[in-house]
Parts: C-alpha cells; structure tokens; sequence
C-alpha cells in the first residue's frame, strides 16, 4: 500500500523569517553573491509596483504582479546559464528580465504591440504562455533537443500550484522522465490559482511529492528564500548537465498581491492571511543578514530604488517613442509565406489604411 | 447582459435541485466576471464547485455527474481555453446519446465568454463556435443580449442534449435592458429578426449583432433598408428565418468574429448557395475576423468586423 | 526530497503461482467462493477464445481479446453491487458480461451494429471507451452525483497501464481526491500498450505509487491471482462506500494475446516472455487449489467448458438472427429530437433506401 | 501508398538528421499501419520514439523539439484521437511564429491515418479537417493516391510551418501504382485536375477524390462530362483552380467524408458564392457525411459519400 499519509516532508530553508541561518551552510554564499541577489529582488520588487502603479494610471493593459515571489524566480533564475532555456508563464517577470529580456520590451508587450511578443535573437526564453502548463511539454521537448544534439543546455518550465491540475503537466512530467531529459520543472506554489486555495486544487500534501508519479525526484524548498531557492535549482540543473535527467522543484511562496489587476483577492482571502506572508518577505529577511554583516544600508537602499525607478522611467518612455506596429503586420507571422487569400486579406486591410490615413 | 445570466441560473437553481455550477473560480469569487457571483452563498458548497484547473477535467466530470441524474452548468473561463476539453465535448459529451443508442443523454450546458474588443491577453478574445457546430451531438447557442441571454440559457438549462452557451463578453456589461424578474423561455433554434428591411440581408450573431444593428440603422438614414437576423443559435439553425430574407432582399452579408475561413459563416453561404441561389442578385458578403491568430490588443479594434467594414460591405452589395 | 527510489513496494498477493497460499489467508475464501470464482474465469476464458475464433472466421468485426486477465477482471467485478457503476474500456468484456450485459449484446456490438451499443435498462454499464483514459473522467462525475445524492454506489473506472500516460487520467485522479467522491481506479497493467512496454510507457516503477501525486491510496496486487484482486478490490469499495474516497488499484498481469485481432504481437516481443507470463496463468493456479482441495475434476471442466461453449453459439445465432438496423436510425440518436436540417437527411436517406429496396 | 509514404519519411530522413520520428507505436511494431516500418531499425533509437500514450505530450514536445532545431514527425495514431491534442496544434505550434513576432517557427509535420469504410471502432473513422482549416497558422494537405503523398509529404517536411497530413487509411493498400524511387516535391497549395469536363466540377480531396474519379468516368459513357478536382491541400488552397473551372462549368459538386454542417466544403461554396457567382447555373451541391456521429460499421457505407449519392447529385446539377 502506498499511504500519502506516510510521506516524510521536509522543507529544504537555508535562511529563515528573520535572516537567521546555520551558519556553516551560510557560508557558502560570498557577500557578493548574497548583494548581487538582494539587489535583484529589490529591482524586481519596484519593477513589479511600478508596473502595477502604471496599470492602475491606465498606461499598461492587464498586469499580473509577482511580489513575494520574488526569492523563486531571482533565485532559480541566478542558477541558470545564458544558454539555458526558459519556458514562463505571464508571471515570471523576474525570471524573463535576470534571464536577457529588455524591459523595454516587456513594455511593448503589456501594451499589447506585437513587437512585445519578438524575444531579442539569442535570449533564450520562450514566448510568455498564457495556455496553463501547455509551456511545460515545449520545455521537454527542447531539453530533448538539447539531449539529442548533445548540447548542455537546461530547459526549465516555470508554473504556478494551479498548473499541476492540468492534464499537459503531467505529459511533460511522464515525457520528461521517460525520455530522462535535462528539463526542470520549477513549480512556484504561490497558494492560489486566482481565487482558488491550494487545498481546493489537489488532496496532495505537497506538489513535490507528485513527481513520484513519475519516477522522478522531487524537492520542496522554502520559496521565500534565496538562498535555498538558488542552492536547490544549482543542484538540479547540474544533476540535468550532466545527465541525471528532470527534477520537479516546488517553491512554497505567496503572491502578495491580486492575481491581475483585473482581480480583487479581497473576494476570497482574508487580509490576516496575507499579514502572515507578509512577515515572510523574501527581501526582508535577506536584508535583515545583510545588515547584520554591515554589508547594506538604508541610503544603498534608497540610491537603488532610485536607480531602478529611473531605469522604469526610461524603458516605458522609449517603448511610447517607438512606432506602434499596425494590423498590417499581423499577415506576417502565420505562416512563413502568406498564402494567397491571405495576402489578399492583407491587401485589403491596407487599402483601407492608405484610404482612411494613418489612424 | 451578466445580470441577466446569473438570474437564469439562480432562477433555475432554485426550481431543480439536480442543478449544480461547477468551474473555475465559480465560487468564492463569483467568477471572473461575476456570472456567478453569489449562487454559492446561497446554495451552499453541495451546489457550486471551484474545482482544480483542468477543462477536461470540468467536462468529462460534468459528463459523470449528467448521467447519473444531475444537471451540471459548466463554465470555461474563456473559450480560447475549450481547446482542452474538445475531446471531452466534441467526441464524448456530443456523442453520450449515440453511442448508448439512446440509453443515456448528456444534459450539460457549457458557458463560456467569447470574443474580442476588450484588450484581452492572448487566447482570451477568440470565436471558436465554428468548432463546435462541426460536431454534431451539440447544440450552440449565441446571445446578443440580456433578454435573448436569459431566456436561451434557461432553454438550454432544461434541454436534454449538451450545450453551448457562448457569452459574448464584450456586452456583458453593455447595456441597460431591463428583463423581466421570472424566468421565461426562449426556444433554441429561432432566429429573431432584429430589423426588417428591404435592400439587404445582413445575418449576425453574438457579439456582431449590436454592431450590425447599429450600421443598419445608420445606413437607414441614408436610404439603405436594411434587415438584420441575429441567428441566436447555430445549432439548431433557424434555416427558414435565412431563406424568407435572403428571398426578399437578394443580397447577403453575414457577419461574425471567428476567422474567416471555415468559420460558420462559411455554413451559412453553403446553405444559401444551396436553397436559394437563384434569389441573390450579388455575391454574398462575408464580414469576419482575418485568417491570422486573433491578433494583439493594440490593432485589435482593425482586425475585428467593424462598422466601416460593415458599411464598405453593404455598398458593395449595392453595387449588384 | 521525495526519492522515488526509496518507496518501498509490496504486491499483494494470497495465491501464488502454484495455488499456495497461507493457509490462515485462504481460510477466509468458501469453497463455493472459490468454485464461483474459476467458474467464471473459465466462463471468460471460454467465450474469449471463441470470440478470437469467430473473428478469425470473418464472423465478428476487430475483437480485442483479454485471455491472461481473467482474475483481474472477474475477481474486481465479483466484490462489486448491481447498483455500482462500470466505465469499461474495450478490453473489459469479462467485467461487463460479469456485471450484467448480455452476451447476446456483445455480439452486437462487435458486428459493428448500433444495437450492441445499448445495454439494457437498470444494467450500470457505460458505454465501452474507445478514447484511453476519458472514462475515468465520467467515473469521477458520476461517483460525484452518488455522493451528492446520498446514494451509496460507488463508480469504477477500468483502464490499462497505458491510460495512466493521458492527461484525462490525471484530471480524473486529481478531482477524486480533492472531492472525495466513491470512485476505485482499476488498472489492469498488462504491460503493453499495443506494442509498447511498460518501461517506455513510464519510469516509475509501479502504476500504484501514482496515487500519491493525488494524496490518494494506491494499492499493488497481483493481476493474475483472483484472490487478491478481490480482496483488494473489496476493501477498496467498502472504503468508499463509508465515504472514505477513493483508491487506485494496480493489477499486475499480461496480456497473453495480440493487443486486438488486428495486432501482430510478434513484431514486439519475445515468445520466451509470452511463456514465462503463461506459467503465472490466472486460472491454472486456482484450479490447482480447486483439485487440492477435491472440488474440481476434469469432467467438471469438461461439463462447462461445453455449456459456455453452447452459451456462445447461442448468443451468437441469436444475434445473427435479430434484424440489423439501417443508416435510418442513426438519425435518431444524435439530438433528443432532430433538428430540421437534420431530419431532412434522414428524410433524404429513407427515400434512397426507399427507391433502392431493402438491402 | 503506405509504401510510398514510409519512403519519404526514410528518404528524408536520409537526407536530414534533424528529422525524426515520434508516436505511438512508430518504433518496433513500425505503427499501426506499417507507416513507420523498418525506420527504427535503419536510423536507431536516437531517431524514432515510441512515446507514451499521450497525444498532447506527442504535439506539445514535438513543438519544443522544434524550436530548439529538430524537425519531429509526429503520429497521431487515428484523427478522431486528435481532440486531445487540439491545443498544442491550434493553440500552440499553429501561433508560435505568431506569438514571437516571427523569433519562432515550428516545423513539424503531424500525420495522421482519417476516413472510413474499413470497418473501425468509433472514433477510429472521422475526418476532422475542418477543425484544422479553421485554425490559421496550420497548413492542411491530403493527399489521394501514392504519387502525391510522397511528393506532399516531402514538401510538408520541408515546409517552415506546421503541417497537419491527413492520410485516407481506405487508401493504404488500394492501388498498384508506380512511384518514382527518388525524392521529388509537390508544392502545398496546388490542386491537380483529376480528370478534365465541361457539365459539371467535382471538387474532392483525400479519400473522396478517386470515388469522384470512378464516378466521373462512369458518366463519360452516359454522355456526362465531369471534371474532378483533387485539391490536395485545403491550406493553402488553390483557389484560382476551383475558379477556372467554376467558370467552364457552371456546376459545381463538392464531395467529402466529414460531416456535411462546417465541413470544408462549407468553404470552398461560400467562396465560390462570394467570387464566381454569376457563373453559376445551379446551385452548389455537397456530397457529406451526414450530421450525425460516424456510425456503425453495419451502416457506414450509407453514411459516407458513395456512387449512389454522387451521381443523383450530377442529375440534380444537371437538371438546371
Ligand atoms: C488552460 C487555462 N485555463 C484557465 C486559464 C485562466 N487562468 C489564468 S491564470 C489562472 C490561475 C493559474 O494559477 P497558478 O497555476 O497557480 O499560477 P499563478 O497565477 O498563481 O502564478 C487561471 C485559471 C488559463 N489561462 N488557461
Ligand atoms: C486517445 C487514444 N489514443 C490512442 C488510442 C489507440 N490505442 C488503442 S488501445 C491503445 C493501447 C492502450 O493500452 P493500455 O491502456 O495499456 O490498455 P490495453 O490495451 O493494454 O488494455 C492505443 C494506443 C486510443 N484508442 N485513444
Ligand atoms: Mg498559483
Ligand atoms: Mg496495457
């Protein structure tokens, strides 16, 4: 008899709410990675307000925030070589800009211009999936390619808590481990899938305990903090360098914020339970270590933010400046040459273009 | 046009205790557009689900639940997301009836929001009835607005085979009508003809209804008679509404958002070109969204049937 | 870390190859029990070969025969209540004839007639899945209905080890957890899928372990002794029945034949493999028990095997004999009343059939 | 023409390391049909995967394997078990080029056996075109007999896009006919006049088009001069060839196996009724499966097209 109940669970944490630590296993981070890492989640952090505070200005469409998350996605995407490949979700905003993504493209892209949807030519991350888990079978089978041209490169398929449901989720873990591909299933369990609680999305205690399904290792990892986040994806990718095939890592994290800004999570969450995250502050508790070691100050803190917020500034300005693409560019990018009725369908939007001006 | 779905379904919820809501966020959170907003407080966690994110999973239990006695209604958070569930729709719930040779049926209705013009992410804002009137055992049905969207989803509540129920989300919220406080009925498969008129048949449904409307009453003032049918549904198709009109007028123009090619536009001039060829003195017209992706927010406003679109058609009906 | 290689895995099991057993185990089994149960493998058996036959001869359409599952099929099917609910998949044809379909149907049903797909009123049988995996979704729907109903049936989804890869069996697993609803999950692991084995199919080393992705129970018995199977298979019901949810069953077997008539399964696997699973036969260990024990002789056996014989002509004469329907009613069936474009082609089709004759 | 296109796949193979080969069954049982025979054993496992059950796996890996540089051929082992997969085709690898702006393509091919008259099991039979004609990005070829699957399938491995390659499984083993032994291409997109006539146009691809063929020359003798028309790929379709001879003939016959409501003959009679109406002397005739499940096998020979059914609709044509 297999008994769930009898799982033993751990949480792999390195830092804990309050910046405390084994200090052994603390040392293992040098002051410059641990500010290289604080410095990226403050940036991801005004990123995400500022983004959100623009959306609320009517300057941006549809926005999906990612504090509080910012730990897992800084932290896995710290562990990642360039040429590795990701495969986000619309929330892993962090992740795409560690990993080459222009801010200035992500506006373009929440803007709703085409031009937002073009990756730069050698930034290896997939087109931002709305579909959910449909990313994490086109992780697999680009880890399959890697694995069959005999290149090093890691795939890794970001999904929230929600996407385990999915039936594509569970193809691509099965795919992956069958084929023992080197893909990373990197699941943020940010507890809730819009308004719906982790404990009405699954029975299972924990999503790392579901690549047992599979045949495949499964770690469970304090999300909230980057040290362990880091140290557990640089593990499971070099495993998949080398050849030991997928792991799926859950990260325990929680979205501070609304799902969208179309959403009002005061539908269906109570603000004490959002207090209680909140004391659990990835930024936080690594901030509070790196004070204890002198090695960040509230002006370091300040010239940072202002820094970033002028890097915001700058990045949303340009995109404005550049040229809105129109419907007429639409006809290019379904097939790699318009078919006739096509072409002609193409023909006629811009005859009403020309007739009407340029609107 | 929200109001009046959400009454349908408290209405009937209260009439027949074998209905039961089920989707995502459908519960706690009323929805993402509030479709269901408060059917949980009142009929309790026995009636109304959130259930895990999974569409096939949504319409293949709904299928178990239908079976053995109950009535569920379905949501599917967008229709771009119905890709997931086709088998379960288009191969299991269409064809309950058939493969039993009539011992089971499949009393489900699937609602789903649809369509464009609300600055949507990707796959949000697609029209893909056309999918679904290719698979027979379904039945689709489109509302134009409140009054239709009450009475049709309380029809399709009561009907016995499985339904489509496809919300334009664009006029959710896009009127003032008022509808009447109980439930009526509205049979599926009957046309209503929106406006009478003379000189062109324009058929619509959903969504292009209110747009096509709006152009024929403009056009009116400027000496154009024009007739515009809101086919409300697809399947079945109220063919005969089609053919008194196309008899009258000769010209034809059909409407709608789902990409051209192949979409149920197609069907209708198949018909027409079939039953009533001799009456048309132009070719038929169709006004529809272009043979790409359903595109990004900022042209979207140019790639869906618009009013210049609409009127160029007309005029080019006239021509003949 | 959850390590798949550290589970530990038992199979369940009361008789062995051999027809031993412990004896404290066996006692729990009447001898009536015991003869019911080989009666009806052997029933099963029996009508199998000659359903394989008959197709051979051209008599029946493609036929997928399930020779080596008896015991999973008979002794799952023997622990459940007329009123509980069966999804069967195209290979159960032991299952269904146990839990009431006439024979006669089947044999409508592989003359590719619309009759054959009728079962009869008050029969709880859903229509045989072609699709792998979509019938455990309607198995948790219409567990969910029982439950919601107060009604203490419980639903059985049957599938092979192949299913378990679909996305549709995951979906079906994930619901009945989180719904608690009265639904087993009965695998019968054959250990192919058409042609393809087990270890391509998955890399975990059992199907029951799973369950645990769903914080479910999963249980590993072995397929070939009946014994087992049922007792598993009770528990499992009566567990459910209390409300106590659900549970998949792994039944370890083989598939002695060719996947269906249309297989040729010597294109995939070895002769030596087929034997080594034929000494594991289901129905020879039981009747070796049954012959310890001085309840079985071979005139016995004889005696059925010549009235399952005679059932089958019967049913099948029967069946010829009964009129066939016509295109005409397919019409029927498809809508609770036809719509007008509709009923035109049936119109259409009866006027043709009509000029043509009868034919 | 199962020879023939297991020839192109290994040909191609041959030809370019990038291509391999994925499905159920493709590697040691060499697929269900034969299709894949002898690859596994010629270019190794490295090249040809029997994967797990999961069509949505199968579509959804083959589109990573394709953006990272490989060229999957994927199976789909029946059509009727393509709805599992609908996302990953028309959702996703249809809009890869479209979602990245063109960063992205997905070359892939999925093949996949359709049709009826040979006495399958459900769901083994439907021909389910029009799903994929409706999904723009997608490119649709079917071909009819050996010569053009080689050709059309060599074409699809080497095309940018993805390719949806329906197969009339009826057509497997149906001919003798000669094929050239090395690689040559058909381009996508380009009919073949099957036979040439001045009464009537048959418009037919895949399985139907040698019915229409033998149909066609049965005529000849009784003084009726059809012109059949196999379109070979429905996207991109050759439109100027159903034009042309539209205009010679003014009667026009469309003939497929899907059910007739949205099939994709819907599509080509609204385009003829949109652009070469006037020169039509009768109206557009389909011959389809009807609106029903596919049936039975005891049935299916009077569901599906037949001899029977197309030459009444010549006589109809004709009558005008
Ligand atoms: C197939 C599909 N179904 C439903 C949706 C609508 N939807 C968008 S986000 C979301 C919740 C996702 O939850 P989770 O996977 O936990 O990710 P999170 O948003 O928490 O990051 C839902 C239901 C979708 N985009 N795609
Ligand atoms: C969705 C789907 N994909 C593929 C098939 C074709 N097919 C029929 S049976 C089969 C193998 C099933 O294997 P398993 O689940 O182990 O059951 P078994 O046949 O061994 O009883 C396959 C691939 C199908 N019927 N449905
Ligand atoms: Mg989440
Ligand atoms: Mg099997």
């Amino acid at each position: 008899m297999f008994d769930p109940g009898k799982l033993p669970v751990e949480v792999v944490q390195i830092l804990d709410e309050n910046g405390n630590g084994d200090e052994r296993q603390l040392a293992a981070f040098s002051d410059e990675w641990l500010l290289r890492a604080y410095r990226e989640m403050r940036r991801a952090r005004v990123i995400d307000e500022r983004l959100l505070r623009m959306q609320r200005q009517g300057r941006i469409g549809t926005y999906a925030p990612f504090s509080g998350q910012e730990a897992a996605q800084i932290g896995s995407a710290l562990a990642l070589h360039k040429d590795d490949w990701i495969f986000p979700s619309y929330r892993e905003v962090a992740v795409c800009l560690m990993h080459g993504m222009p801010l200035e493209q992500f506006f373009h892209y929440v803007q709703g211009r085409l031009s937002g949807k073009r990756m730069p030519e050698g930034v290896n991350i997939f087109p931002t999936q709305i579909i959910i888990a449909a990313q994490t079978l086109h992780a697999v089978g680009c880890a399959w390619a890697s694995k069959l041209k005999g290149e090093p490169h890691v795939s890794v398929a970001y999904f929230g808590d929600g996407a385990t449901s999915e039936g594509d989720f569970h193809e691509a873990m099965n795919f992956a481990a069958v084929y023992n591909v080197p893909v990373i299933f990197f699941c943020q369990n940010n507890q809730y899938a819009i308004s719906v609680p982790y404990r009405k999305q699954t029975a299972s205690r924990t999503i790392a305990q579901k690549a047992l399904a599979y045949g495949m290792k499964g770690v469970l990892v304090d999300g909230n903090d980057v040290l362990a986040v880091y140290e557990t994806m640089k593990q499971a990718v070099e495993a998949a360098r080398r050849g030991e095939g997928p792991m799926l890592i859950e990260a325990l994290t929680y979205r501070l914020g609304p799902h969208t800004t179309a959403d009002d999570p005061t539908k269906y969450r109570r603000p004490e339970e959002v207090e209680t995250w909140r004391a659990k502050d990835p930024l936080r508790r690594l901030r509070l270590l790196l004070e204890r070691r002198g090695l960040w100050t509230e002006a370091q803190e300040d010239a940072l933010v202002a820094q970033v917020n002028d890097e915001v500034t700058a990045a949303y300005e340009a995109a404005i400046a550049s040229k809105s693409g129109s419907i007429v560019d639409v006809f290019d990018y379904v097939y790699s040459e318009a078919p006739t009725l096509l072409a002609e369908q193409k023909d006629e939007v811009m005859r009403r273009k020309q007739r009407s001006g340029v609107r | 046009m929200i109001e009046a779905i959400n009454e349908a379904m408290r209405q009937e919820m209260e009439r027949d205790p074998r209905i039961i809501v089920l989707g995502e966020d459908v519960g706690e959170n009323g929805g993402v557009f509030r479709a269901t907003d408060g059917l949980l407080a009142q009929f309790g966690e026995g009636r109304v689900f959130d259930t895990p994110l999974a569409e096939s999973g949504i319409i293949g239990t709904s299928i178990g639940l239908a079976i053995n006695g109950m009535r569920p209604i379905a949501e599917i958070q967008f229709l771009g997301f119905v890709y997931q569930a086709m088998d379960q729709l288009a191969a299991q719930a269409a064809r309950i009836r058939f493969r039993s040779a009539g011992r089971f049926s499949c009393p489900i209705v699937v609602r789903s929001p649809y369509g464009g013009g609300v600055r949507t992410p990707e796959l949000h804002s697609d029209a893909l009835e056309a999918l679904f009137t290719h698979s027979p055992g379904l039945k689709v049905v489109m509302p134009s607005n409140p009054y239709d969207a009450k009475g049709l989803l309380i029809s399709a509540i009561r009907d016995e085979d499985p339904v489509l129920f496809l919300e334009p989300m664009k006029l959710y919220r896009a009127f003032r009508m008022e509808v009447p406080e109980e439930p009526y009925t509205i049979p599926l498969g009957q046309a209503r003809v929106v406006k009478e008129g003379d000189d062109v048949t324009i058929i619509a449904w959903g969504a292009t209804v209110p747009l096509a409307a709006k152009v024929a009453a403009e056009m009116e003032a400027k000496g154009v008679s024009a007739e515009v049918i809101d086919l409300r549904c697809l399947q079945p198709l109220d063919f005969d509404a089609i053919i008194a009109s196309v008899e009258k007028t000769g010209r034809v123009m059909i409407v709608h958002e789902a990409v051209k090619t192949g979409g149920f536009g197609a069907e209708v001039a198949a018909l027409i070109s079939e039953r009533a060829l001799f009456s048309l003195s132009a070719p038929i017209v169709r006004i529809a969204g272009y043979d790409t992706p359903y595109p990004v927010p900022s042209v979207e406003d140019d790639w869906l049937p618009n009013a210049e679109r609409i009127v160029e058609g007309i005029e080019t009906l006239l021509r003949y």
